[in-house]
């Protein structure tokens, strides 16, 4: 075969590297595009702030029962914003038809779903971390087991959204009704992982006299492991043609 | 087996879409520095032609291979070899010139020269443009941009789809004058375009399509 | 005239609410909830059954 | 394939039920604590085996398309899915009936019932993806990928909702035990099960000929030139 000018650029470098360094750059490009529309991440900050809101409307100024229940009502934020999240993600991958861009650079594909899940995460992440102040000021609740776990608890929750989240939004973004699939199929399914982050989070919130916590994170902990490897496998399948 | 196989080489291919065959069993092929002008209507398969040898879509039946490698065996390995110049810009709207090349560079080989990157921006035009977004950017500005994408990925085999569209007829004359410099550095063109004048001046060969088939122009 | 069909609610009560026969031992009659059930799995089923036949491959 | 087997087996799974309805209603004598209320589990119970077994059918189908990318794969991935939704809605709704006299509501936590419920909308989630989408070749790949993501859900809900219930309390649910119970409930179960191979086997000649109709067979490909126009120039 005749060497061409491309084949001496220099692709020849071992496959594990080369799959974090391209996850990297498809992250930090996310983390750009995020920080340069930050207008659009204000109102998604500000959209989920009016949901943690609308809970204590809807319940009435009971503060015991609103106390009670503050991490289902946080995660239910995280939740509905994730959706947004996650749609836009794969929005700006579809207007230039930028995706293909990728997938034609060549890059592996498993590195574009690494990148996304990672952006969409952290992007949660942040989003828990400014809702919890609102949290402890609308609901009256304090961390009874420290700010750490809460954190773990949070960036397994996340990520537990991410994983499944990332590769149905990349099958919603190009089918019909986009908006109304991607919850529809998100939802159901990432109900186990919502209420093991809620229960945890509960505990943290509340104390842990019965010693639950453990087996919580562990289900999340699983359920993160299981739809990574899910995603892994299954994502390049429904990025190519 | 000894014998150097051709650029493109496009056996048998059908697209289907829907109920329409996009493409109908179209053979052909290209030499290795040689140069393609495809032609035809709205419609007639120029597109999706182009997309299919650039492995963005599979071929409903068929093969093609390029450089001998076959487009679905080694997808990874073809694409490496081959740019697509497309109607979308796969630019990030929201990125600025300069990040986008940085992006697609950096993807080719992890410590992209950045003055490798300037001097793409200076070739087409767009140093003064390298900080600011691309959604500033008018249609002519992005297709410039494309092409400077298109020549950093240094191709073995580049595909144009449509490269004049949306060019003031100064910049037509700068495109036909860098797809000119690709062919003499010996990169395989495959050209699709309705300013049948400028595609002449350009290629070698034609094939005439219409509604996906060869026919004579 | 409360009092006179206070009563018939207190046993209209007891027949609609079923939880008050739980205590008894033995749930009473219930034969509503059975009928329900079978009419429903039989219409479900019977329903489909129809809907594929609409959409028969070999109608013409 | 024989013509008549396909109705025949439909045909074979209305009488079988038929006939154990009558052995529920009738044969089956009244449960100690239940009375003659828990002659529900003989249709309830075999609509969520039904279900399971239709949703482990798709998965199967969905895992094996991947792999090998046939169209029967896909049009029997589509059956299943749809025959264990219309089970699965339909044991949902005879157990929701069924708590509200044994428990005295309409809907109760029961792990059963809630992985039911929550797989129903996950798989009208998966009907409605193959709504939206029209590309034959795309729909099968993201149909698979979707029922595959979905299925490894089932364990996972069931043990979370366990988890969940086990820090409330635990509903105890009627046991059966004399014989002609269970002859009567293995009997409807058969009865669903020929249904079951009645619907997906007629359900699935409608996906395939929906396929044909939508996509390129290579014997439906357009006729060749007999003169192929080369490029102009000579080559090749």
């Amino acid at each position: 075969m005749r060497s061409t000018a491309v084949a001496q650029v220099g692709r020849k470098r071992p496959i594990v590297p080369r799959l974090f360094t391209e996850t990297v750059l498809i992250l930090g490009k996310d983390l750009i595009l995020e920080w340069r529309t930050r207008t659009r991440l204000n109102a998604l900050i500000f959209f989920s702030f009016a949901t943690l809101l609308m809970f204590s409307f809807a319940l009435g100024p009971d503060t015991k029962l609103l106390k009670e229940n503050a991490g289902g009502y946080f995660w239910l934020a995280i939740l509905f914003s994730s959706v947004l999240a996650l749609g836009e993600s794969f929005r700006i991958e579809r207007e230039n038809a930028s995706l293909d861009g990728l997938r034609l650079v060549p890059i592996d594909a498993k590195a574009i779903f690494l990148g996304k899940a990672l952006g969409n995460a952290l992007l949660l992440v942040l989003l828990g971390i400014l809702l919890l102040p609102v949290m402890v000021a609308l609901y009256g609740v304090t961390v009874a087991m420290g700010i750490g776990r809460l954190f773990a608890v949070l960036a397994l929750g996340s990520m537990a959204i991410s994983w499944p989240g990332t590769v149905y939004s990349a099958i919603a973004s190009n089918a019909r009704a986009r908006d109304v699939l991607l919850p529809l199929l998100l939802f159901p399914l990432v109900l186990p992982a919502l209420l093991a982050a809620v229960k945890a989070t509960g505990l943290v919130l509340h104390g842990d006299p019965m010693l639950q916590l453990g087996s919580w994170l562990g289900l999340l902990i699983a359920f993160n492991l299981i739809y990574w490897a899910l995603g892994l496998a299954l994502f390049p399948q429904v990025i190519e043609d | 087996m000894g014998q150097i196989p051709p650029a493109v080489e496009v056996n048998d291919v059908s697209k289907r879409y829907g109920t329409r065959w996009a493409l109908a069993r179209l053979s052909f092929a290209v030499a290795r520095g040689g140069s393609l002008l495809l032609t035809g209507s709205n419609g007639s398969g120029k597109t999706t032609l182009l997309r299919t040898i650039a492995t963005a879509i599979r071929p409903t039946a068929g093969t093609i291979r390029v450089l001998g490698l076959d487009t679905r065996e080694d997808r990874q390995q073809v694409r490496e070899r081959v740019a697509l110049l497309s109607h979308t810009s796969f630019l990030y709207e929201d990125l600025t010139a300069e990040q986008n090349l940085r992006l697609l560079g950096r993807l080719i080989e992890a410590d992209f020269p950045s003055s490798r990157i300037e001097s793409l921006l200076e070739r087409v035009g767009l140093a003064h443009r390298a900080k600011h977004p691309v959604r500033q950017f008018s249609a002519g500005m992005r297709k410039r941009l494309a092409i400077a994408r298109l020549l950093l990925k240094a191709p073995s085999v580049a595909l144009l789809d449509e490269p004049f569209g949306e060019l003031d007829p100064e910049a037509v004359i700068e495109m036909e004058k860098t797809i000119a410099e690709l062919q003499s550095s010996g990169t395989t063109i495959v050209l699709a375009t309705h300013l049948v004048e400028q595609g002449l001046n350009l290629c070698r060969e034609r094939l005439h399509l219409s509604e996906g088939r060869a026919v004579a122009a | 005239m409360k009092a006179a069909i206070l009563p018939l609610l207190l046993l209209a009560q007891t027949v609609s609410d079923p939880a008050s026969r739980v205590g008894s031992g033995r749930i009473q009659g219930g034969w509503e909830y059975v009928w329900a059930c079978y009419a429903i799995a039989w219409g479900a089923i019977i329903l489909y059954t129809f809907s594929l036949w609409l959409r028969r491959p070999d109608r013409e | 394939m024989r013509k008549w087997l396909r109705p025949a087996v439909g045909v074979l799974g209305f009488a079988m039920l038929a006939v154990g309805a009558w052995f529920g209603l009738v044969k089956a004598p009244p449960d100690r604590e239940m009375g003659d209320v828990y002659r529900i589990i003989y249709v309830h119970v075999p609509c969520f085996w039904m279900a399971f077994l239709a949703v482990t059918l798709n998965f199967a189908c969905s895992a094996l398309y991947l792999i090998k990318g046939s169209w029967k794969l896909d049009a029997l991935a589509e059956s299943s899915a749809e025959v264990g939704v219309l089970f699965g809605a339909t044991g949902l709704t005879l157990g929701s009936i069924w708590a509200r006299p044994t428990w005295g509501v309409w809907w109760t936590w029961d792990p059963r019932l809630t992985t039911a419920a929550i797989m129903l909308v996950s798989y009208a989630g998966y009907l409605a993806l193959r709504r939206f989408v029209e590309d034959p070749e795309r729909r099968a790949v993201w149909s698979a990928v979707v029922a595959i993501i979905a299925f490894a859900d089932v364990p996972i809900i069931w043990y979370s909702v366990q988890w969940w219930k086990s820090q409330h309390q635990i509903q105890s649910s009627p046991k059966t035990v004399d014989p002609q119970m269970v002859f009567a409930l293995r009997w409807n179960a058969l009865a669903m099960l020929a249904l079951l191979i009645f619907f997906i086997w007629s359900r699935y000649r409608i996906a395939l000929r929906d396929r044909q109709q939508e996509v390129a067979l290579p014997d439906a490909l357009p006729p060749a030139r007999t003169t192929p126009v080369q490029a102009s120039g000579a080559l090749k």
